[in-house]
């Protein structure tokens, strides 16, 4: 129980995590993958924190920023959903690529 | 900091909050019985016993194409959440293990009745289950900040969030006598928590029992002991709090806290005489009257903490 | 040794959550897979004695995903995964690349010399969280409260259907839906 | 990692009393086969099946309890160092949820909390 | 094994009741509810949890349909009764407990249900395209009025189309409430009822114990200074009030809140006037309309708040009067 396993845990979930928001296609869906990523940035950051710099709370804090950016990114992103959902009664991100280049 | 407690504890702890679920349920039969014209005997008292028995011995049943595990995650799930939640609470100053971070660990477990709950609504694949089931949501967003401010409260004027440190720190005087609002507040959010009285909503008559519609024997007798046993760990979670947990002339501790748990839970019992609160009000009082006045509190104990240096 | 046993499950157990989120039909049953992923990380945390982040991400996480499967029991197609459909596109590019990012972090993890713990850990983690929140991390904490007021106001403006000015701006009586009295095989009554 | 071992016991008695009311309850009812029905409806059979994308109106209120929550993230530790810190704590601390009022404020001037 | 037996013996005491009531059939349901409250038996909200399924009064075809679907979704044991008037309510409950005790399986076929198909979307007033649920409310609710069935359909848990159902109404039923007492027992039933949906179970079972003992030929003085005390803590009640108030406004009827200070005001006038409001069916006609966009539990209390009695309709008219 080290650093390099707590890394390739944290790999793991963002992997998990990866899969999930490249392979759907409802914004909803996408949006869990990116919670997953963030849950492996909670790992890597609890274990940097213990194993690396335990005498400053950088690594604690890290943490709280983390959740603050999920909550601030489900927020947003359900508002959006909602829009869209409302405009176009759809959610699928296929037929909302209107800003692509 | 207190060394992790005896595990004689694991093994009281459930017999004590079982012990206060009944006496609860025995009281709310006995107030029924009471508003019926009827006289408090012993077998009102015993309403519990013969309702759990009637609910052994009858079939269970479910719903077609019903989410069973789910159902089944939310149900069991609430009994384990209530004794998880009382696993900071001490009893005469001995608790299953008094974490350095009592409080939070004490709101993350009763948090978990918003997925419980609703699981157990949506699990029964049926309307008036699902309905019950988003009304505990809809309640749980008007109540939960404020009491997550009022269990603000206790750790600030303590200076920590570990409920011995917490009990240490009302020597001279109980918190509930200079933070009234915060106990209020947060008897107001543990009896949403446990949808009971004036929240009862998502196990109303009005939608056919809500989340209990479609639930039948052993699941029903299980889910509302969870609900019995929740309001009994927020009503003992209030006397460590807010009530001094074991002080007290004369009697041992154990005992000071058993009885101010016992007299907690009994005020929170006869609040079923009340009417409902519907969910819209609720969301505008939640937000506007306790949000700001549980802040209020906070800033009136911090500064006090300031003065006092 | 509690430790290690302990890390050890909840790192297999949050993984498989984790990747069971995206392989079951159900979406109740994918955001609770999602939430339970986050309780064994939370585990962890109390695994390494950070007591107040593990009851923190319990208590934060449960909130955040009961909400989450309010919005996917609103938006995805068959809630309860009744009738199971097939939502992805390029799922096979999809698994080739993540799991190219997983062997390439883990090589990572395991070449790079980590720099092993310097000081002993400090008796309460919380405090020196708080200590640090009052002192040096404070203005990160204004710039966060100023950006949750805009989530706030950005979220209501995006969300709500009537804006304050708008034609509609004060909610009127709600016209009654076009229900033909037989009404229940509607034109375009997409499942 | 001592603090957590009697509480995993207590989670594992918990599960432990709950299957043994399930077992009581099969070893004492009448009907041990569960019984399958559609869902009560006051007499009436389902049209459609009840787990369906349930309306949510409160979903406002959803997105600032998100963007809310997220000051109890702080508000613990606050808790814990208000007294070594002093007075510049609490200001902070205060004009950090004046802010986050001023939020509720607008969403409530929206409409966001009324929704029939 | 006598440890189960005994366990069964106790577990039947105080079995719950699941009534389906006949909309005539007022006498049987007041016997029926003295004999509960006076036992301390309860009344079912739900057919998971009853022990017997009540049939009073002379069921017609669709509510003998209702009570064979209600039949079949009672867990066992379960005991099925009718009951046809007042005189043979006491023992034929006394006998209860014992027919439940010695219940045996019996083989009943286990036929299967119809499978119904996943909900269909419909535009909302709101702009999302979500679900919709029909569910039918009554005839067999919680304080529900007898022989009325309300289907609604439910967007979340808001309705937007409302279509009113008469059940049992064969023409025959003679409505019970005639007479002067009985008016006044009759405003009394009411107020239970709609405080009974409101949740303050204690003040609905205060009203229905006056209720009794008007009808048993209590003296009018003792009722009305008793009924005049419940009627100002009823009004001067904040929860009540926030509950009730400005809801469904009728012309000359006032909203929810201010028709049931009248109906206990009559009672504690012990002045039942002779207006005894607007008939049933235009009431019932005006239905639709005023729970058009009301929340689930607004709408229980408003059906509660307009006291119907179906018996008062004579021919039966099955066309749904709908709106929505």
């Amino acid at each position: 129980m080290n650093l390099q396993v707590f890394l390739v845990l944290a790999a793991a979930l963002f992997a998990a995590g990866l899969y999930g928001a490249l392979s759907q296609q409802s914004i909803v869906m996408i949006m869990m993958g990116l919670e997953l990523m963030i849950n492996a940035v909670l790992v890597g950051a609890v274990a940097f924190w213990y194993y690396a710099w335990p005498q400053q709370a950088d690594g604690q804090f890290l943490v709280l920023l983390a959740m603050v950016v999920m909550a601030i990114e489900m927020a947003m992103g359900f508002a959006a959903t909602i829009a869209i959902f409302r405009a176009r009664d759809v959610d699928m991100t296929d037929l909302a690529a209107d800003l692509k280049g | 900091m207190a060394e992790p407690a005896p595990m004689w504890t694991v093994l009281v702890l459930p017999i004590v909050l079982g012990g206060l679920a009944l006496f609860a349920a025995s009281l709310n039969g006995v107030l029924t019985a009471v508003a019926s014209g009827r006289r408090a005997t012993l077998a009102e008292w015993a309403e519990p016993l013969r309702a759990s028995a009637r609910l052994l011995v009858r079939q269970r049943r479910t719903t077609f194409r019903a989410d069973v595990v789910l159902r089944r995650v939310g149900i069991a799930g609430i009994v384990v959440a209530a004794l998880l939640a009382s696993v900071p609470t001490p009893l005469g100053g001995v608790a299953v293990a008094d974490l350095p971070v009592g409080v939070v660990w004490f709101n993350a477990m009763e948090i978990l009745l918003w997925a419980l709950v609703w699981l157990t609504g949506w699990g029964g694949n049926s309307a008036f289950s699902l309905v019950g089931g988003y009304r505990f949501l809809a309640q749980a967003l008007a109540y939960e900040l404020p009491l997550m401010f009022a269990l603000t409260a206790p750790p600030l004027a303590a200076d920590s969030l570990r409920v011995g440190a917490i009990v240490q720190a009302q020597q001279d005087v109980w918190f509930a006598l200079w933070m009234p609002l915060a106990f209020l507040v947060y008897l107001i959010g543990i009896v949403g928590v446990a949808f009971w009285g004036p929240l009862s909503p998502p196990a109303a008559a009005d939608v056919a029992g809500g989340v209990t519609a479609e639930l039948s024997g052993a699941d029903r007798l299980v889910f509302l002991a969870g609900r019995y046993l929740m309001l009994a760990a927020g009503a003992a979670f209030a006397v460590p709090l807010f009530l001094g947990g074991g002080q007290g002339p004369l009697l041992p501790a154990w005992l000071w806290s058993l009885l101010k748990m016992a007299a907690v839970l009994a005020v929170l019992v006869w609040l079923r005489r009340f009417s409902l609160v519907r969910a819209e009000r609720l969301m505008s009082w939640g937000w506007l009257v306790l949000l700001p006045v549980v802040l209020l509190q906070v800033l009136v104990v911090g500064v006090v903490v300031l003065l006092r240096g | 040794m509690w430790e290690v046993i302990a890390f050890w499950v909840l790192a297999v157990l949050a993984v498989a959550s984790g990747i069971a989120v995206f392989r079951v039909d159900s979406m109740a049953r994918a955001t609770f897979l999602l939430l339970a992923s986050f309780l064994f990380v939370a585990g962890e945390m109390l695994v390494l004695e950070l007591h107040y982040l593990g009851a923190l991400t319990v208590l934060m996480m449960t909130a955040e995903m009961a909400i989450m499967a309010v919005f996917m029991i609103m938006f995805m197609m068959n809630p309860a995964g009744l009738e199971p459909m097939e939502m992805v596109h390029n799922k096979r590019g999809a698994l080739v690349i993540s799991v190219a990012v997983f062997v390439a972090l883990t090589a990572a993890a395991l070449v790079v010399p980590w720099p092993e713990r310097a000081a002993p850990h400090p008796s309460d983690a919380t405090h020196q969280l708080g200590e640090a929140i009052m002192r040096d991390k404070m203005l990160v904490m204004m710039v966060v409260g100023v950006g949750l007021f805009a989530t706030m106001v950005a979220a209501t403006l995006l969300a709500t259907a009537r804006g304050r000015y708008g034609e509609h701006a004060a909610p009127s009586r709600p016209e009654p839906s076009p229900h033909a009295h037989a009404h229940h095989h509607h034109a375009g009554g997409d499942r | 990692m001592g603090w957590y071992v009697p509480v995993m016991a207590l989670a594992a008695l918990g599960l432990a009393l709950v299957g043994a009311t399930y077992a009581i309850g099969l070893l004492v009812t009448v009907q041990r086969r569960p019984l399958v029905t559609p869902p009560f409806l006051a007499g009436g059979l389902p049209r459609e099946h009840a787990v369906s994308r349930f309306h949510v109106r409160w979903y406002v209120v959803t997105l600032l309890f998100l963007a809310f929550d997220m000051e109890m993230v702080f508000m613990y530790p606050w808790a814990v160092v208000v007294a070594e810190v002093g007075v510049e704590a609490v200001v902070e601390m205060f004009t950090f949820l004046a802010v986050l009022l001023a939020g509720v404020v607008y969403v409530w001037r929206e409409g966001g909390l009324r929704w029939t | 094994m006598d440890l189960i037996s005994a366990l069964r013996r106790a577990a039947f005491t105080r079995p719950n009741l699941l009534l389906v009531v006949a909309p005539g059939a007022t006498g049987p349901r007041l016997a029926m509810e003295r004999f509960t409250r006076e036992h301390g038996w309860s009344l079912a909200d739900t057919a998971a949890d009853a022990d017997a399924l009540v049939e009073i009064g002379e069921l017609d075809e669709p509510l003998t349909a209702v009570a064979e679907v209600l039949w079949r979704q009672l867990p066992r044991p379960a005991v099925r009764l009718s009951l046809g008037d007042e005189v043979g309510v006491g023992e034929a409950l006394a006998r209860l407990p014992e027919r439940l005790r010695s219940w045996r399986p019996t083989d009943e076929p286990s036929e299967e249900w119809p499978e119904p198909p996943m909900a269909d979307r419909a535009p909302d007033r709101d702009g999302l395209r979500l679900d919709v649920l029909r569910v039918p409310l009554g005839p067999v609710l919680p304080y529900w009025p007898a022989g009325l069935r309300l289907v609604v359909d439910m967007q979340g848990d808001v309705v937007q189309f409302a279509e009113v159902e008469l059940l049992g109404v064969t023409g025959r039923t003679r409505p019970y409430w005639t007479g002067e007492t009985r008016s006044a027992a009759r405003r009394l039933d009411a107020a239970a009822r709609l405080l009974g949906v409101a949740g303050w179970t204690a003040m609905s079972t205060r009203c229905q114990i006056l209720r009794d003992r008007l009808l048993a030929g209590g003296t009018g003085t003792f009722v009305a200074t008793e009924v005049d005390r419940l009627a100002r803590r009823v009004r001067r009640s904040p929860l009540l009030g926030a509950m009730l108030r400005g809801l469904a406004p009728l012309p000359g009827l006032g909203d929810a809140h201010e028709r049931l200070s009248n109906w206990l005001a009559e009672v504690a006038r012990a002045s039942t006037a002779d207006e005894a409001g607007p008939p049933v069916a235009e009431l019932l006609n005006v239905l639709p309309d005023v729970v058009f966009g009301a929340e689930l539990s607004v709408v229980r209390l408003i059906v509660a708040s307009l006291d119907l009695d179906i018996a008062e309709i004579t021919e039966p008219s099955h066309g749904g009067i709908s709106h929505g």
